[in-house]
């Protein structure tokens, strides 16, 4: 038995989108010189948010912005404390994780099972009849137009917007961004926010249009998978979007092998992903000069102003 | 008798899945309110089957429990070995086996049963001639149910093919919607899963196929795709033993129950499926209430075109409780 | 406005002080929440913090259960610090953890039903190794092609998890289960088990191994040169290597240690509290690690302490879902307080608040 | 006339010092107005309150009649104030047009930046190509980017913090011809530096500070180098010498090192080849970013080599560790003072650990002897007169000169017979740099061989036997210092590679 291409695509990006959002969230963050190792913990927080206010409100707008207002929320306690009280960002954003998990389940009682309210694609079905490009570019849900357009529009702001390379400026060093008389601080917390949104967007994705339902735990380590996206892509925004793309790609794939019955050892197959990405890890890695070029250089540095 | 009896309750996921804890936690409900004052429960959820289970346990006795169900396979030793330390109070281990004192008893259900009522369903309405299946792991437990689903699936469509998926979790949503999608883009128009989470029945809705609900009822997703269900209904056994317990008839046993007494289920069967299969699926369910008909009746062969059960044989529950092989007419592999 | 001011020197004083004061406010706050939540706040802060440890009636089962809930975190903790403090950032523990107990356990399997007494010392060290060895992986690919370790210890956990499922369900399977998933029972077993040492403690090999790693630790980054060069790498990378730190030799050290300390942690727990390897045998230990770790600000005695708190928080919330019937998450949104807390207050030991004039500004 | 900029009573404390007290000084239109004093006088806060980076505690500043508070540096540079800092400003993974336009207020289009970068390094002989990245930049073209910076906002007030340590003798020229054009076009230059000669040739007017007071105002073309000298220290300075004496045995040979940078920034070795005697002191300039730091790395181990690129007492080391070249008597201090040579958060008694571990036999079998290392620090400190509360304080809270002295001191007492030094004074104020001097001198005068490596070239021409130059990783014969003349060693430091820009300067 073969496996259907168009089907497998169209399945990969539907599968990556959450991971897609958080990782280029993740990648404005840490362009900042910010590690937020908390993104499992905003995107769950966004995923029973989004849920709740989408079974409330019956509306996907709705949802879709209180899962980004979760996710902020939940960055915001992780910029007060790593910006202001200058804690640790390893530490914090483990913190942010544990606690991320606690409140979402609490505050999601009472919804595992209910049903969100369909999100409508924004393309007509007939478009997505069109044989193989129809369903691979017509047949998603406007969150994952907005989660391509986001890369791009990451990509576009960071190379070519006075926004971006100040951005990149202060993640770069921070001393000297600071003595030219650019907001460190200001900047980060902003950084984070979006970070947080982005996160919070893919966790309410998650749970309203991919899953349909809120569950404890859901995003299952989506948020790590986003972490480890970031430092694939060496902070390269399409590289994070091909980054995604592979990844949720074996994951679809080795399901598909599965139900081809290939015989492959499914043990083997469960691992792929990970180890797939850790080949392709080493691949670019190896490459000297330029991913130590690109990591920003004040990653995870605390700053403080004095003077 | 001013203390009430108290029983407590081990639960691996939280009363809030709508699977397999959310049906033990219906089951502890159910002795709440069937003894009301005479009875307090209590819980501990997402208790991790590894070093914490025997702490739970143990704290849920000192703390006034007098007995305690411990609702996963993975608290068998913990169980026990707390349990010989407490020879007053009772224990139930579910989908356990063993009973290494005389104050634990075992009980499980016999969700094949209800696996022969879905697959003969499931034969009846595919079109495509593929029914999906969406594993947990490859354990006896998920073998049995496979093969069971197979058996009556092939028995009233010889031209069925059963696609099975291993998604390696018990309760990963996204995974377990990953693998449906897998399977539906495989061809498949019948869903059946032996994973806890309603996320395959959302994709079987979308793609405009159906499925059967798992473990509870997963009544929302009805009239389509969920057609009907296979339902752990543990309210019966627990109101027994715990009244067992309090009238001093408890004894350490084995249960294994299965749609006679009640302990497994079949949910509403929906007008989705044609009046004639609702009505042989009933026949059939009746049958093994009643004990007339057994799903595993030869003759059977292996897979590999081996003998199993010869004509009118029956299997040994021992046989089914170690089932590591695929019957024949499945075509994949079991993982190792 | 407030300022704040770094000090020329940490101040001992905060950096005593401050984690009582985040436990006070942690319990304020938590005290909210679970108001909040409809429960008594006075009684579930005091079922939390005070009963594990005085209740009558669980105190002398929950006391020892801190240690034994402890020693894998504080054991695990303190190799990672090691290479925190070098900065190398192993976030994989929790891989190692599974591959040093399955190693472990299959060593014990393969001689079984053998009652050999070097069978257990045997497998620690055979757990020890697997450890080391998967924390090798991404030592080895950091050394060789500058690949991010961080990135790979923690997709290894993964890979690890996959392994564990496939030990569980098939090549180490019990024979005698019937066909169940999960090893023998390496607890239940004379010869493989990890006994409690003296009853009534909780004291096992583990903890033992624990105590003995923070006196280890403690010993070598106060007095060894192995020690000062650890921390050295970490202050200072660039004075380290003038100082004659190979870098290489330091990422391998430092992985390998906290890979084997994980591994060994998870060697003692499978063949003791846990039993047996089991799918779902991991339980977190290696992520909450981290955590312990640096609320230990990295330091022995601090790590020691952290993780007995971590414990204790774990323990007692066991006993507020039982007693009080707080739901299980609410306990875990507690513990994120509590580190939030204790993260945030640490910045009065490495500074001084200003409430300024204005004085002073940018 | 009318001051451009007017500064009354400006004050800032910081716990401990008071950093400026009440300084006044007005700057006219067009002047280059010299800033002096020893390290630590003020002068870097006071320029900082100028740019509003630093909030002063008391005081007004008047511009152009205006009362002046800048807030933060936009606001500064929007009323036509701008700065090159003493530390580099800039971003080593940008290119220099994103380095440029960070700087700026309203940048234009980036093809409009090129364009104007071009126009400007034109006009001002200062050649730079926008698209490089400015951590590929040698030490002089990074301060170009900065003066470009500057120049591109036209500017009424230009503050330079100490420009020319980190330049060429040519490249100064150049600097000091733009800085004159500008001064021209009405530009006023408020400029700081220690370099006392210089401000005699450039400045129209000088504000001397001491412990953050203003202490005199002099014209600099009127008054004797020695003379503002004494006016910034308060005293008159001795000058280090020595006995003559005539170089023993070779210690240390180096032939055909060549490096590949462990950086990508870095600047590679190429066919290195030098030679000291004991008794003798080889001075090695350069500017900064030419090998200087590759060249130490390589000496003191961090970097290997071939195992007979470089040989001791005639055994090859080219391979060999850090620690072991210890134990043979090769020690090495490098310039970077907090993070290199020693770690800033650790102890004096920790840092003391850091080196002298092999040689003052301060460990037992890999265990540390803090006692006897505490022992180790407290002697160097009185030795080196190292003004510190104790051992005990981290290295951190020392000054930069203290400090100094403490790495050059921990060197010293543990009898090297090669120490190699790089940039031994740098930020160092006179009278302490003058007593590093000294212990240099002296411990060639007991037998030792000292390599000197140094951007200061009066420093060099004053201590060194024989001199030789560092150029993009090349280093030149080396020449007897007596007598050699300031142009001939600015040809030897540039080499060829700048001439191009001398031309097009004139
Ligand atoms: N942020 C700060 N916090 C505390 N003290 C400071 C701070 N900045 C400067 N100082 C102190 O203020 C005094 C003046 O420092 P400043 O940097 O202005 O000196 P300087 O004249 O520029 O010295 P140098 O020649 O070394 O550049 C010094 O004693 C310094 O230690
Ligand atoms: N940013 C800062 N924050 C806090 N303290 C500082 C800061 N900068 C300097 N200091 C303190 O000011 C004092 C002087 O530091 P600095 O390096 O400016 O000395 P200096 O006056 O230049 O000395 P030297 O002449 O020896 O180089 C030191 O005690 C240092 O700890
Ligand atoms: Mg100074
Ligand atoms: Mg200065």
């Amino acid at each position: 038995m073969s496996i259907d291409l168009v089907a497998l695509t169209v399945a990969l990006i539907t599968v990556s989108t959450p991971v897609l959002l958080a990782a280029i969230g993740e990648l404005v963050v840490e362009k900042s010189g910010v590690l937020n190792l908390g993104v499992e913990g905003m995107m769950i927080t966004g995923a029973v948010v989004g849920f709740v206010t989408a079974v409330e409100t019956g509306s996907p707008t709705l949802a879709f912005l209180a899962g980004m207002g979760g996710g902020m929320a939940l960055s915001l306690i992780f910029a007060v404390l790593t910006q202001l009280l200058l804690s640790n960002q390893v530490a914090t954003g483990l913190a942010l994780t544990l606690f991320g998990l606690g409140l979402s389940a609490l505050l999601g009682v009472g919804y595992p099972g209910q049903t969100p309210p369909v999100v409508t694609d924004p393309f007509p079905a007939a478009l997505a009849e069109i044989p193989v490009v129809g369903p691979i570019l017509f047949g998603h849900s406007l969150v994952t137009y907005l989660s391509v357009l986001l890369v791009a529009a990451v990509w576009y702001v960071l190379a070519f917007t006075r926004t971006g390379l100040i951005l990149r400026a202060v993640g770069e060093s921070h001393e000297a961004a600071h003595a030219l008389g650019y907001k460190v601080v200001r900047i980060r917390i902003l950084a984070i926010l979006f970070g947080g949104a982005c996160a919070g967007l893919g966790g309410a994705f998650l749970s309203v249009v991919r899953v349909q339902n809120w569950i404890e735990g859901m995003t299952a380590g989506a948020g790590w998978i986003a972490l480890a996206l970031v430092v694939f892509a060496s902070w390269k925004p399409w590289r994070v979007l091909f980054g995604a793309y592979l990844f949720g790609g074996i994951a679809a794939l080795q399901l598909r092998l599965q139900a081809a019955e290939i015989g492959v050892p499914v043990a083997l197959l469960d691992a792929s992903p990970y180890l797939v990405t850790i080949i392709v890890l080493v691949l670019i890695s190896s490459d000297r000069s330029r991913a130590a070029l690109n990591a920003p250089a004040a990653l995870g540095r605390v700053f403080h102003a004095s003077s | 008798q001013d203390d009430p009896f108290q029983v407590g309750f081990i639960y691996v996921g939280s009363v809030g899945d709508l699977g397999w804890t959310y049906e033990h936690n219906q089951g502890r409900l159910a002795v709440e309110e069937h003894f009301g004052d005479a009875v307090e429960t209590v819980y501990l959820e997402n208790v991790p089957e590894g070093a914490d289970a025997e702490r739970a346990i143990t704290q849920m006795i000192l703390g006034g429990a007098d007995m305690v169900f411990t609702t996963s396979f993975g608290y068998m030793d913990p169980t026990n070995a707390v349990a010989a330390q407490f020879p007053d109070v009772y224990f139930e281990h579910a989908t356990g086996y063993r009973r290494d004192t005389p104050n634990v008893s075992t009980y499980s259900a016999r969700f094949y049963e209800g696996r022969a009522v879905i697959g003969h369903i499931a034969g009846h309405m595919t079109e495509s001639n593929i029914i999906g299946y969406i594993g947990s792991y490859p354990i006896p437990e998920v073998i049995r149910g496979i093969n069971s689903a197979f058996l009556h699936a092939r028995e009233v469509n010889p031209d069925v093919e059963m696609r099975v998926v291993w998604a390696y979790t018990w309760f990963d949503p996204a995974a377990e919607a990953d693998a449906a999608q897998a399977l539906i883009d495989a061809g498949v128009d019948v869903l059946m899963q032996h994973t806890d989470s309603t996320a395959p029945q959302t994709i079987a809705q979308e793609a405009g196929i159906i499925s059967f609900g798992q473990a509870s009822d997963m009544y929302q997703f009805a009239p389509a795709p969920r057609v009907s269900s296979i339902i752990d209904n543990w309210a019966p056994y627990y109101i027994a033993r715990v009244e067992a317990a309090m009238n001093g008839t408890w004894e350490s046993m084995d249960t294994w129950d299965g749609i006679g007494p009640g302990m497994v289920e079949i949910g509403e069967m929906t007008d989705a499926i044609p009046e004639e299969v609702r009505a042989s699926a009933t026949e059939l369910m009746e049958a093994i209430a009643a004990g007339e008909y057994h799903p595993f009746t030869g003759p059977i062969n292996r897979q590999d075109g081996t003998a199993w059960l010869a004509e009118g044989e029956v299997a040994d529950d021992g046989t089914l409780a170690g089932m590591d092989f695929y019957v024949e007419g499945l075509t994949g592999e079991i993982p190792n | 406005m407030i300022r704040l001011e770094k000090r020329p020197m940490p101040s001992r004083f905060w950096s005593l002080s401050t984690p009582v004061i985040a436990v006070v406010l942690t319990m304020i706050a938590g005290g909210l929440m679970f108001a909040a939540l409809g429960q008594d706040p006075v009684e579930a802060i005091r079922v939390i913090f005070w009963d594990p440890l005085f209740h009558p009636q669980f105190a002398s089962y929950s006391r020892p259960q801190l240690l034994v809930k402890a020693g894998p975190l504080i054991l695990i903790a303190i190799g990672l610090s090691l290479g925190f403090r070098a900065g190398i950032w192993n976030i994989g523990a929790e891989g190692q953890y599974i591959i040093g107990a399955i190693c472990g356990a299959a060593f014990g399997l393969a001689l079984y039903p053998s009652e050999n007494i070097l069978i257990f010392p045997g497998m620690v060290i055979v757990g020890a190794l697997g450890g080391w060895a998967w924390a090798m992986i991404p030592g080895i690919l950091k050394t060789r092609f500058r690949t991010n370790e961080i990135l790979v210890s923690l997709l290894l956990v993964y890979v690890a998890e996959a392994i564990l499922a496939s030990a569980a369900t098939n090549w180490l399977r019990n024979p005698e289960a019937r066909g169940f998933p999960g090893s023998r029972n390496l607890a239940r077993h004379p010869g493989t088990d990890n006994p409690e040492l003296i009853a009534g403690t909780g004291m096992h090999w583990g903890v033992v191994a624990a105590f003995i790693a923070v006196i280890a630790a403690y010993v070598l980054l106060n007095r060894h040169v192995l020690g000062y060069q650890i921390k050295l790498a970490g202050q200072a990378p660039r004075a380290a290597r003038f100082a004659g730190v190979e870098p290489t030799r330091l990422v391998l050290l430092c992985l390998g240690v906290s890979g084997a300390l994980a591994g060994m942690a998870g060697l003692f727990e499978v063949s003791g509290p846990a039993g047996q390897i089991s799918i779902d045998f991991n339980s977190g230990y290696g992520f909450t690690a981290i955590i312990v770790a640096f609320l230990g600000r990295l330091h022995p005695v601090g790590i020691l302490l952290a993780g007995l708190l971590m414990a204790l928080t774990y323990i007692g919330g066991e006993l507020a879902q039982l007693m009080l019937g707080v739901p299980a998450p609410a306990i875990q949104a507690f513990q994120g307080m509590l580190l939030f807390f204790l993260l945030a207050l640490d910045v009065l030991s490495n500074f001084r608040i200003r409430f300024g004039t204005g004085r002073a500004a940018a | 006339m009318s001051a451009l900029l007017e500064i009354k009573g400006l004050t800032k404390a910081y716990p401990g010092v008071v950093a400026n007290d009440d300084v006044s000084f007005a700057i006219q239109p067009g002047e280059v107005h010299a800033l002096l004093g020893e390290n630590g006088a003020g002068k870097s806060t006071l320029v900082k309150m100028i740019y509003g980076l630093v909030r002063p505690d008391a005081g007004t500043m008047v511009l152009n009649g205006a009362e002046y508070t800048p807030s933060e540096p936009r606001a500064a540079r929007a009323s036509g104030v701008a700065m090159v800092f003493q530390h580099f400003s800039l971003f080593e993974a940008l290119s220099v047009a994103e380095n440029i336009a960070l700087g700026m207020e309203n940048p234009p289009k980036p093809r409009d930046l090129a364009q104007r970068i071009h126009d400007v390094s034109r006009t001002y002989g200062l050649p730079l190509d926008p698209a490089r990245l400015v951590g590929d930049l040698s030490a002089g073209e990074r301060q170009r980017v900065e003066i470009i910076r500057c120049l591109l906002q036209d500017p009424k007030l230009l503050i330079m913090d100490e420009p020319t340590s980190v330049l060429t003798p040519q490249e100064v020229e150049i600097l000091f011809h733009t800085l004159r054009k500008l001064s021209a076009e009405g530009t006023a230059i408020l400029y700081i530096s220690h370099k006392l000669e210089e401000i005699r040739t450039l400045c129209d007017a000088a504000t001397i500070l001491r412990l953050g007071k203003v202490v005199g105002e002099c014209t600099p073309r009127e008054v004797s180098a020695a003379q503002m000298a004494e006016m910034m220290v308060g005293k008159s300075l001795s000058q280090p010498a020595r006995d003559e004496a005539e170089p023993g045995e070779v210690l240390l040979t180096v032939a055909g090192l060549s490096m590949e940078p462990a950086s990508p920034f870095g600047t590679p070795l190429r066919h290195v080849g030098l030679e000291v005697r004991a008794g003798e002191v080889l001075g090695i300039g350069g500017v900064a970013g030419n090998g200087q730091d590759e060249l130490l790395a390589a000496l003191s181990g961090e970097r290997r080599s071939a195992p007979g690129a470089i040989e001791f007492k005639g055994a090859p080391i080219g391979d060999t560790a850090p620690e072991a070249r210890r134990k043979l008597g090769l020690l090495c201090a490098p310039e970077e003072r907090l993070g290199h040579a020693a770690a800033p958060d650790m102890s004096l008694t920790e840092n003391a650990v850091l080196t002298g571990r092999v040689r003052k036999g301060l460990d037992q079998n890999g265990f540390v002897g803090w006692g006897k290392a505490k022992g180790f620090a407290e002697e160097i400190i009185a030795r080196f007169d190292v003004r510190t509360p104790g051992p005990n304080v981290a290295a951190r809270a020392l000054s930069g000169g203290n400090l100094q002295k403490y790495v050059i001191g921990r060197e010293i007492l543990q009898d090297p017979d090669v120490l190699v030094v790089n940039q031994p004074t740098w930020g160092v104020d006179a009278s302490a740099a003058a007593a590093i001097r000294q212990a240099l001198l002296d411990l060639a005068q007991n037998g030792a061989a000292v390599i000197v490596i140094s951007q200061d070239l009066d420093e060099l021409l004053e201590i060194s036997d024989r001199f030789c130059a560092l150029n993009e990783g090349r280093l030149s014969a080396p020449r007897p210092a007596r007598g050699l003349s300031m142009e001939e060693i600015g040809l030897m430091l540039g080499g060829a590679h700048d001439m191009h820009e001398v031309e097009a300067a004139q």
